[in-house]
């Protein structure tokens, strides 16, 4: 059904943000980065499913927890890995960063890839994103725009109120719920009554459904339809992609909170696990063949993290210098 | 653009309403411009609140002229989204007061991204909005908040006064590439001025004198100009020779052209319908006391709207905000006449 | 099923409000109100029905349609017409007014009788009066919290945020949404798919119904139901009540973008008419009993314009003073 | 209370965190008064981000100490709410920053509703926010932003810079019966300070001498504080005797205490975190030059963050906001001697 190809690609993104995140929260723990950092670890499936089924000129927009949209939606691929080495430069604050280290893991933006960007504000990216389908509508074009956030930001007003515009205006806008079922240390049960959260979308009228965000075939499939139902004009869909971390809310959250049986079903259950038995399976590839990328995509983050480590920190002046003139 | 607020060797010029002067600019960039499109409550059918935006859903049809649900914090997100993706939004909130439902879209992510995304993205936005007093709108519509993005950088503020300074500001404001606050006054709209009919555009950051004078320097913009410029004449009658200046726009602020006129007149009443704590007038003040420190004859005055809500009576809402008296009396003080 | 006495008094309030919209309509073309003016004319039914389900130690909350919820909580009766006299003052901004002429018709507050007030901000009341909610629940007391709001300040994020944390927290407040199908002149059906707005209610699990917003007994019963759900603890309820505006949105609103035969048929369901038609039938009154009611009431609004035309505006010096040692 | 941080004749105090000192004073006002309850996120269960809520939720249960969705204008609302029928909310928004989302709830309802009631109603809620730059936390966590409060009729404003000023402001603000945005500093909750171990509360308006000089009077507060005392220790060195003020509220502010010191002084440094363009010190300024204009003999310097964004690197991030060096400069400079 899917091509070796097509699975292999699936699979080298999922490797590369679990290898990405793993690697850096080594780093964290070694000072070389500082500030904010949320690992997306265990909801690989989702970024990597989700802008697999978009077009080079679609849109996306993400989260504080950003790494995997931006890998994902970066296109590391065979035979480029430099996204990889501009986030890693970029979480360490460098020149050479995505954002020359003025924004750092979360603001990490790459415009020439139509990722509009991570944001710090949770909810923030929701109308922005939406906003950007609003564009698209206007100028007329078939382009889509995946809006990530979690559960937690479905509970920023800005969620149903975007929601509710692109419906009326028909906006070319996925809006891809990772519900996580935590905020933080809040439990999505504490948080709502109704913790479907895709019945929101349904009381503005949009089709809204959930899937197994664990399963990245199950993802791409599902995007792959909404984003077909935005392309015709249809309008907004909101899918809900459960799932759950594989640890705590950020690099020093212990996540001592998260009851030890679901963690394990969920670790069970998990996303690259599943990319690599998908492309073992279905793509019919040799556990050798698997390794071999696994090294590659080893290798490149190895290489991204001493690109980081020689990218020197930008220069102040320079940065007075721009501040005087604005 | 010459500092007047009126090209010297102009044709004459047509007389025209200042939501008309806005009503031209918004035309005339979205026929020059195919990404400019206009979002907010009531400016599509309606035609907006103050008759801004009459005509123009007929001229360019509902994708590009937008009535919005009651939902400015989105909406106006959305304008952050379609502006980073190459459009050219102009936003409308109703009252600046409602602004309070908007800052983290214009504060963190507007004026912001340009600077988080190592310089690799833009926002060319423009809010438009309307304040001030007058009318018995009381507390919740009634409010002057440019202090509020005075603050924020990123952000320029914008705060014509006339009908010629709101149409070239606001062409000037579209063709911008970074977020512009563009805040009219709520009894300015009914005004009438001359307004060329060619085609013209004002840089920012140039204010204007609105009387010369070397006696004492008066500085007020937006509703406050026309007050400044007749206490300026009673002020005259006393033989006070005021000169009046209307920065136009407070970030980019013509600093030079005041303190220019500081040292020429020894002395400065600054005029602001704001509250005074905290307000703009207050920062022009500490910038001419650090620079023109040793031309000062007298203590900057600051004449500004007392520290309260506005009342929905209208007696008390005047006494609430500055008149022409209170500029008059300050003048004075300045110059040791009272 | 209900005592003459009690469909009296209903009536007495939805006549009441008619008469004060209808009177100050006029005061306002003559120049003695200023500012913004929001009728409720034709909307009487659901602040008469829903406050009359309340007890005099709980919560109402208002809009800046105000005036109708004022008047059926201020508790206008048979004795004590004084509340009209201090809405009439303070819409034309004396010193007698409730808020001495600070506030306006934007802006009533009656903190005596529960009412936490009208607001200029569409939407703003609504988390205030979820707010109120909770700290009845903090101090364990049974009272309950209406909640007064239109179809426009739905789409105000603060309502969905409000009816989740008041559904979580299990809080006494009964959200009254008035679908009164315009906001200024946007009409539901442009602002939202889902026209039926209670819908929005269930994705939070919050108990939810529409109701004839015309009909003063049936808009008082659903509210005594859902008050009866509140004092149990079981938390929120909401309740969309349709109606339609008499007119424009505001006094200078034409509202010509109504159709004709819309209008037509709300007004032949006039709320005053209905509650009329109640209070002759199932509470056997005479025309000639209900004439006087009306004649009663007519002349208490002719003592209510009198007492606030004389009532001083406030003073200035005063109100400079205060100012000042604010 | 004395003009000084400490009581002169208190016993020898404990030591604790700024942090601790505020979870004493939220845990003594709870069990002082009923109607006090606090909400925020992950301010129960986790004890806050800052550990400024630790151990409340074990004594005082999930109805007094509640966490949030991520609704924080609605919450905000809802404190306003329970404020306004006899509750006493504390109500916490993790970083100053947010609180560009419930402006509206802060601005036009708590703000105004006391005058708009016609005094009738009263909002006695207190906002405990965040706010400052240090640990790379990038432009949205960052900002200073205590100017919009400062600049709005009908709040209080405090940023305490001691743990005793902390706990003592806290408490007073929880009494009080009106709104009180209440700021702390990210890098001060791990600072330590003498506590008393008997109860006090500390007047708002009253400002604090750190440290009593004859030459140059700093003014600073929150974070800004501890800069402005170790730039005077190295002045001192300079044989340069800086008197260091501590305003602790902003709203009132002890105006006089400035006033007196600059009449002494004649020199006056404003230190702020926030940006210079339309902060509080540019307010503080343009008092000072207008009720102590003959006193001063040169142009009052402000020490500001710069005009930007805060940056995610740490030697930007530096670099945008005053350094001791900084206000050693400035200070010589009003003593002309750079
Ligand atoms: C508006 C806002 N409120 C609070 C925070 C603090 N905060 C950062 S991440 C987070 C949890 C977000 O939860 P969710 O949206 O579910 O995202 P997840 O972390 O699960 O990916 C919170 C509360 C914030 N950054 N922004
Ligand atoms: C936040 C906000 N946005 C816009 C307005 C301007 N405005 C005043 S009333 C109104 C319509 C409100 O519609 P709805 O909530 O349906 O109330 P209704 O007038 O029908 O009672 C609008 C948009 C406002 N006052 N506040
Ligand atoms: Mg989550
Ligand atoms: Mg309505």
């Amino acid at each position: 059904m899917y091509t070796p190809s097509f699975l292999e690609q699936l699979y080298r993104t999922l490797y590369t943000i679990r290898v990405f995140e793993t690697r850096c929260i080594q780093l964290y723990r070694q000072g070389l980065i500082v500030g904010y950092f949320h690992p997306y670890l265990g909801e690989e499936a989702i970024a990597s499913g989700a802008c697999a089924a978009l077009r080079d000129d679609d849109y996306i927009i993400s989260t504080h927890r950003g790494h995997g949209h931006c890998i994902a939606r970066g296109g590391v691929g065979a035979n480029d890995y430099s996204p990889l080495r501009k986030m890693v430069a970029e979480v360490l604050g460098r020149e050479d960063g995505y954002c020359h280290g003025r924004g750092g893991s979360m603001h990490i933006a790459d415009v020439t890839r139509g990722n509009i960007g991570a944001n710090g504000i949770v909810g923030g990216g929701i109308p922005i994103g939406t906003g950007a389908a609003l564009g698209i509508r206007i100028r007329g074009s078939d382009q889509v725009v995946a809006v990530f956030f979690s559960d937690g930001a479905a509970n920023n007003g800005v969620f149903p109120e975007s929601l509710n515009m692109a419906a009326i205006w028909d906006l070319p806008v996925v809006f891809v719920l990772e519900n996580n079922q935590y905020a933080v240390a809040s439990p999505i049960e504490e948080m709502t009554r109704v913790p479907d959260l895709y019945e929101r979308g349904l009381a503005y009228g949009v089709p809204s459904s959930a899937v197994d965000g664990n399963d990245v075939l199950a993802v791409y499939q599902k995007m792959q339809e909404a984003v077909a139902t935005c392309r015709q004009g249809k309008g907004p869909v909101l899918i809900e992609a459960k799932t759950y971390r594989h640890g705590g809310h950020h690099v020093n959250d212990p996540g001592l909170y998260m009851p030890k049986d679901r963690l394990e079903h969920y670790k069970a259950r998990d996303p690259v696990g599943i990319g690599r038995k998908y492309l073992l399976e279905q793509g019919q590839q040799t556990e050798e063949a698997l390794r071999s990328i696994e090294q590659e995509v080893d290798r490149q983050m190895e290489e991204a993290i001493a690109f980081a480590t020689d990218s020197p920190h930008p220069s102040a002046e320079e940065f007075l210098e721009e501040v005087q003139r604005s | 653009m010459s500092a007047m607020a009126t090209p010297v060797s102009a044709p004459p010029a047509r007389v025209i309403m200042y939501r008309e002067a806005l009503n031209e600019a918004l035309r005339e960039e979205m026929i020059r411009d195919a990404r400019v499109f206009l979002i907010g409550g009531g400016i599509a059918q309606r035609g907006g609140s103050y008759k801004v935006t009459v005509g123009l859903l007929d001229q360019f049809g509902p994708k590009r002229v937008i009535d919005a649900p009651i939902s400015e914090s989105s909406f106006t997100g959305m304008g952050v989204g379609a502006a980073i993706t190459g459009m050219r939004p102009v936003v409308e909130i109703l009252f600046v007061d409602f602004t309070s439902l908007i800052m983290d879209q214009i504060v963190n992510q507007a004026a912001k991204y340009r600077f988080m995304s190592g310089g690799k993205g833009r926002v060319p936005l423009v809010l438009r909005t309307q304040g001030g007093s007058g009318g018995s709108l009381a507390a919740q519509h009634s409010q002057s908040l440019e202090a509020w993005f005075y603050h924020v950088p990123g952000l320029k503020l914008v705060m014509p006064s006339t009908p010629y300074d709101a149409k070239g500001l606001l062409k000037t404001a579209i063709r911008d590439d970074d977020p512009v606050i563009f805040i009219e006054h709520k009894l300015l709209y009914m005004e009438k001025g001359p307004v060329p009919e060619q085609e013209y555009t004002i840089d920012f950051g140039v204010g204007a004198i609105r009387r010369p004078g070397k006696d004492v320097t008066i500085v007020a913009w937006s509703g406050m100009v026309g007050r400044a410029l007749a206490a300026a004449a009673k002020l005259a009658e006393q033989g006070i020779d005021a000169e009046v200046i209307d920065p136009r726009t407070l970030v980019p602020l013509d600093k030079e052209m005041i303190l220019a006129s500081v040292r020429k007149t020894e002395r400065l009443v600054i005029v602001q319908e704001a509250v005074r704590r905290g307000g703009v007038a207050s920062d022009i003040a500490s910038l001419v006391q650090q620079e023109a420190f040793d031309y000062l004859d007298a203590p900057i005055a600051i004449v500004a709207g007392k520290n309260t809500p506005i009342p929905f009576n209208a007696h008390l809402e005047r006494a609430a905000v500055p008149q022409e008296g209170d500029i008059i009396a300050a003048a004075k003080r300045c110059l040791y006449l009272s």
